[in-house]
């Protein structure tokens, strides 16, 4: 998968999540959570979403790692291989 | 024709009528002679018919009412002006014990033929001991009439009659309509025995009377915008009732709103609702409203004075409420 | 005969629209089955049925927008017997508003002249009306306040009496656009809002209480918890304050439960309502039921179904109105405190706020610990300050032994 | 056998010689007197003018003329006293020690005043104080100021109650019965009748039979006093006297003070009933001139004291205090909140007490310092004095 896909289902998944996102706006260096209202389910459900799509594991210890969009596609772009 | 007129020059023409019609009339108060009256009512009558007729008297009405009731009793008729209803309560002991009783009491050989007027209400920030609206007090006790002109003809019509009549009368003069203003028809009469239609309606009966009665018909006209048609029956006569009327105008409209300015508890407006069930309860389609004041003494401040009275806003949501 | 009567589930509702019958007359019903879908100012609520018996008539329309109480449909009781010649077996269709008098209808439904407790309320006037024209006031449906039967109801049944029964009435059910309805949705649930935390404020004398809890060995067993789970079976930390505020309120009888008509009732169970605030704005509080007796798996997945549905506007009325105290949990993005309105009837309300590290002095030393702030608001008139501090005591207490509360699944 | 009736005194309209010679006090105490009286008077110049400017409502009757007597009289009261007051009151609450601010406030309806805005201008209020209203009705203060005092005897207190009342309250039942009452039970009430020799519209004699007030009072057996109202130092002197002799006796005092109020009965009032020239020939003889003017020429510190003048200077200065503690109390007022409506039914009757006192959180305005007042403070803050 291109990163380019990866980030097509990240920002896919979010919008399942919080409908009202304008996925255009949204700043890839920037925490992710400081732009859109996510609140610990939401969360919790967003990466479940990405872990149905993507078959990846995310380790609870890597939450932390998980802060902006680019972050995030990074980090399963590494899972996916 | 009509000629235009206010209410204040509406009740100084009538007491004008009574005193140069009848020499058993004279006029007596604080402050009505050389001052003209608290509110200029009598405004020339010490002039015109002079110290003797046009009495001042001190700050003491128990004295100066029950002096009218003796006066009465001696072949006079006179017309004693309290200033308001809030300083009649020094006098209630003379109108209720002597002026109401002494016809039954004495077996029915002494009448008092006394007119009593008094302004009431509130409505002009002048807080809690100068805004009582005490008119069912009166109209509580058997043995007196209870008036309350809200209109130009009355107030120019209901004197002569109530001073006619062989018993004491006891008239309440809204503050807040003195200078209201409007057309005296040419051929006014004026009795006082029954309740009036102020306007015509079809879907809610308002019933109410003095200062109230504008409210209503401000009211009145906003239901209508909402095509609301209400009949606004104004009292007039707080004590014998018109209950014809009353029951009339519910089987008119099926619904009943009373507009009272009393405190609810012991209101008048409880008299009025307790005599639509009794004589028009089968015609009623909802249960009787009231808008009446909060129970709580009238306070000076204008939005909380606001808030305590009868509102025609008020009046409009109770109709609503009941409108379903 | 039971009357099926709209349900208030809440403080702020007073009325609702029904959306959907999800029952037929003749249909036999189950306690707690759901029987119609009803759409409040906060969201599409599915109304349970209260008791066992077989439906005989639908009363509302769909799209009929009704106060609470107004009667929705008429059930047989389990075992109460059914008469042959039932409303039931007429056609839907012909029972439209105006309720046309039927001789049929009129037999079945005279049972309930037998059970006062039940009186419909008909205004004099009605009554008067309807014996001059020969009305069956039985069969007609009220328009009045609450529901009753006035003047205007007989006088249309007299008229269409008169007019001939072959007008069927349908009701012309016009589609609203969505965007439009949801911002008169919007705008239905801030009344709803204004008009319940108005009312709190002003009958509830709240108090308040607050205490700092130091969650290192909660969030540190959540950890080793969640590291041997798979990802959908995770716990959020909100999961375990849920469950330890749902135990400590056992010994707390005065936390738990309802004001109503000037007197506090304990509720049996405690069913925490997790204010869920939604997307478009606004906020619910749907309850998580008995959650002091649930393992905190099961709790999260309801936590995770109630949170969805919330937001979906699919809930249970019982969810709506079977809250016992309210919880608030401000999660990672909130503030540090929150003291909450309560939601009444209730007369408490839980708060967290965000879970940070802070430095905590603990046997004369400092360390930096992950610490919420958890808050009390509650009704003066049924608990006092003291209890209130005990209790929240008491929870910080059971949230330093996190293993009992996963026990805790009797 | 007959006796001899009291002449019926001819009511004198003309105002007595305005009074001269040096004042017969420490000048600081004297400035402190004239301070108060331009206080009064310039907080009820402005009443008058925001009156004009819709601010205040209802009724707002001025003490304007008639200061000398609050002054004079309020300054020989103890802290612990009562006074009971009529609904021409401003002066007397101001002198008493309530802040102006929260008098002003009152005036305009905020919940910043006295009363919360319930009473307006009539009713001012002040339990800190002791003052006990702000009666609107006439004569209505008497009986309860008797009461007072009778509270007062059968608790073994030492405070006397001072009641204020017009020259109109005379023609009242309730204050032949009061002073029956408090002469009869003993009781320790200074009745101090301010007569400006009108009942609202009518002047007093014709309303009273007998004008000389001291001899109706007399014939209830009470001591009685009459002194210038116009004049502060006589009132002040006078008020002394009859202070002493209500704490000697333990028994009723009767005072009248000859005043003359330069403006209307209330802010309604085309005065009709008596001559202008009557009001000019008053108003030279007004209290604050005459007092400032004897300050000017011959001085305070009593006739064998250094005779300390009032210079130009010094007597600008005290009404630019006055009139800067006028503005700040505007200030206040304007500042000032209105009482939510939803508590319009407070206060109708006393909030049941708060439960078990352990547990009880503080209840605004019922703590103890409410039901016992405590003596007036020194300070004049702008109606710091407020309920929490």
């Amino acid at each position: 998968m291109t990163q380019a896909d990866i980030r097509a289902v990240v920002l896919a998944t979010l919008q399942s999540i919080a409908p009202e996102v304008e996925t255009d706006a949204l700043s890839g260096d920037r925490p992710l959570r400081n732009q859109v209202d996510l609140d610990s389910m939401d969360w919790l459900n967003f990466l479940l979403g990405l872990n149905k799509q993507l078959k990846v594991e995310i380790p609870e210890a890597d939450y932390r790692k998980l802060v902006t969009l680019d972050d995030v596609v990074a980090y399963l772009q590494a899972k996916v291989g | 024709m009509s000629r235009k007129l206010s209410y204040r020059e509406a009740m100084r023409e009538a007491m004008h009528e009574a005193l140069s019609k009848d020499p058993r009339v004279f006029l007596m108060g604080e402050d009505v002679g050389r001052y003209g009256g608290t509110y200029a009512f009598s405004k020339g009558f010490l002039d015109a018919f002079g110290p003797e007729r046009i009495r001042d008297t001190p700050l003491s009405e128990l004295g100066f009412v029950g002096a009218g009731v003796g006066a009465a009793l001696g072949g006079l008729r006179p017309i004693v002006e309290v200033m308001t209803v809030n300083f009649s309560l020094l006098a209630l002991d003379q109108i209720v014990n002597s002026a109401a009783l002494y016809r039954h009491m004495s077996g029915g050989q002494f009448s008092v033929p006394l007119v009593i007027r008094m302004a009431t209400g509130a409505g002009r920030q002048l807080a809690a001991q100068h805004s009582h609206s005490l008119e069912n007090w009166y109209a509580h006790i058997p043995g007196i009439k209870v008036l309350a002109p809200a209109t130009i003809e009355d107030a120019r019509g209901m004197l002569a009659p109530a001073l006619a009549d062989p018993d004491p009368v006891v008239i309440f003069e809204h503050a807040g309509l003195f200078n209201m203003e409007g057309e005296l028809p040419d051929d006014w009469t004026v009795d006082i025995a029954s309740a009036k239609v102020r306007r015509t309606g079809k879907d809610v009966a308002i019933i109410t009377h003095g200062g109230s009665l504008p409210k209503v018909l401000a009211a009145a006209e906003t239901l209508a915008a909402d095509g609301v048609e209400a009949e606004v029956i104004d009292l007039r006569v707080l004590r014998p009732l018109d209950t014809a009327t009353i029951a009339a105008a519910v089987a008119k409209c099926h619904r009943a709103v009373v507009v009272d300015e009393g405190w609810k508890s012991g209101s008048l407006a409880a008299e009025v609702m307790a005599r639509i069930v009794e004589h028009a309860f089968w015609e009623l389609d909802a249960p009787v409203a009231r808008v009446c004041s909060e129970e709580v003494p009238i306070p000076y401040a204008k939005h909380l004075e606001d808030a305590a009275l009868p509102q025609p806003e008020k009046i409009v949501a109770a109709v609503k409420e009941m409108l379903g | 005969m039971i009357e099926f009567k709209l349900p208030s589930l809440g403080a702020d509702m007073d009325e609702g629209t029904l959306l959907e019958w999800r029952v037929k007359p003749g249909d036999a019903v189950k306690k707690g089955q759901v029987i119609a879908v009803v759409d409040t100012a906060k969201a599409a609520v599915d109304i349970e049925c209260w008791q066992d018996g077989t439906i005989v008539e639908l009363l509302a329309e769909v799209g009929q927008k009704m106060p609470v109480g107004t009667v929705m449909a008429t059930l047989l009781e389990a075992g109460e017997k059914s008469l042959p010649s039932l409303p039931a077996s007429l056609p839907q269709g012909e029972r439209g508003g105006s309720q046309l008098p039927s001789p049929l209808a009129g037999e079945g439904l005279r049972e309930r002249g037998n059970a006062p407790a039940q009186r419909r309320m008909i205004s004099p006037a009605a009554r008067k009306h309807a014996a001059e024209k020969g009305v069956d006031l039985d069969s007609l449906t009220g328009s009045g306040p609450h529901g009753a039967v006035i003047l205007a109801d007989v006088e249309t049944a007299a008229a269409q009496g008169a007019a001939a029964a072959s007008r069927p009435a349908v009701a012309a059910t016009t589609e609203v656009p969505s965007a439009e309805k949801g911002a008169a949705r919007i705008a239905a649930m801030r009344q709803a809002i204004a008009t319940a935390m108005a009312r709190s404020k002003r009958e509830i004398p709240h108090y308040y209480v607050s205490e700092d809890i130091p969650l290192a060995r909660a969030l540190a067993w959540l950890q080793t918890a969640n590291s041997q789970r798979s990802m959908a079976e995770r716990l959020l930390p909100a999961v375990l304050l849920l469950k330890a505020v749902a135990v400590t309120l056992r010994g707390y009888p005065e936390l738990n439960g309802w004001w109503r008509d000037g007197s506090f009732v304990t509720a049996e169970r405690s069913n925490p309502g997790v204010a869920i605030s939604l997307r478009q704005g606004g906020l619910i509080a749907p309850a998580l039921l008995d959650a002091g007796s649930k393992p905190l798996t099961q709790l999260m997945q309801e936590l995770t179904d109630l949170v969805q549905r919330a937001r979906a506007g699919s809930l249970r009325s019982s969810e709506l109105t079977d809250g016992t105290i309210t919880v608030t949990n401000l999660g990672d993005q909130g503030t540090q405190t929150v003291f909450g309105v309560i939601y009444p009837p209730q007369v408490a309300l839980v708060g967290f706020g965000r879970i940070v590290e802070r430095p905590w002095a603990e046997d004369g030393g400092l360390k930096v610990l992950p610490v919420v702030t958890a808050s009390l608001a509650a009704d003066h008139r049924v608990s006092d300050g003291h209890r209130g501090a005990l209790f929240l005591r008491e929870l910080a207490e059971l949230l330093q032994h996190p293993e009992e509360l996963d026990k805790e699944a009797s | 056998m007959t006796k001899k009736l009291p002449v019926k005194q001819k009511i004198e309209h003309r105002p007595p010689p305005p009074p001269a010679g040096p004042v017969p006090w420490d000048k600081d105490f004297a400035l402190q007197l004239l301070l108060d009286m331009l206080r009064i008077r310039r907080l009820e110049e402005k009443a008058a003018e925001l009156y004009g400017d819709g601010k205040i409502r209802g009724f707002l009757h001025l003490y304007i003329g008639e200061e000398a007597v609050a002054v004079g009289a309020l300054h020989a009261l103890a802290p612990q006293d009562n006074v009971v007051a009529t609904y021409r009151e401003h002066g007397h609450a101001l002198v008493r020690g309530m802040p102006m601010g929260a008098i002003m406030a009152e005036m305009y309806g905020k919940q910043e005043g006295c009363a919360r805005g319930h009473g307006g201008s009539m009713h001012l209020f002040d339990a800190a104080t002791r003052l006990y209203g702000g009666n609107a009705i006439v004569g209505g203060g008497l009986p309860l100021a008797t009461g007072l005092a009778l509270a007062a005897r059968l608790q073994g207190e030492t405070r006397l109650t001072a009641c204020f009342f017009g020259d109109g309250a005379v023609a009242e039942g309730a204050f032949h019965e009061s002073l029956n009452l408090a002469a009869l039970w003993k009781l320790p009430v200074l009745f101090c009748c301010e007569n400006n020799l009108y009942g609202m519209g009518t002047a007093i004699e014709r309303a009273e039979s007998q004008t000389d007030l001291c001899a109706k009072a007399a014939s209830y057996n009470m001591p009685t006093f009459a002194a210038d109202g116009m004049d502060v130092v006589a009132v002040h002197a006078t008020m002394q006297q009859a202070v002493a002799k209500v704490r000697k006796d333990a028994g009723p005092v009767f005072v009248e003070f000859r005043t003359y109020r330069f403006r209307a009965h209330s802010m309604f009032d085309a005065e009709l009933y008596r001559d202008k020239a009557e009001v000019e020939a008053w108003q030279e003889c007004g209290p604050l001139h005459t007092f400032t003017a004897r300050l000017k020429a011959k001085g305070a510190g009593g006739v064998k004291g250094g005779k300390a003048k009032l210079s130009e200077k010094e007597f600008l200065a005290l009404d630019a205090r006055a009139q800067a503690e006028v503005a700040e109390a505007v200030a206040f007022a304007e500042a000032g909140t209105w009482e939510p409506v939803e508590d319009l039914l407070k206060d109708v009757h006393t909030p049941p007490p708060p439960g078990r006192p352990k547990e009880a959180q503080p209840t605004p305005g019922a703590g103890a310092a409410r039901e016992h007042p405590s003596p007036p403070s020194s300070g004049r803050g702008m109606g710091g004095r407020g309920r929490p």
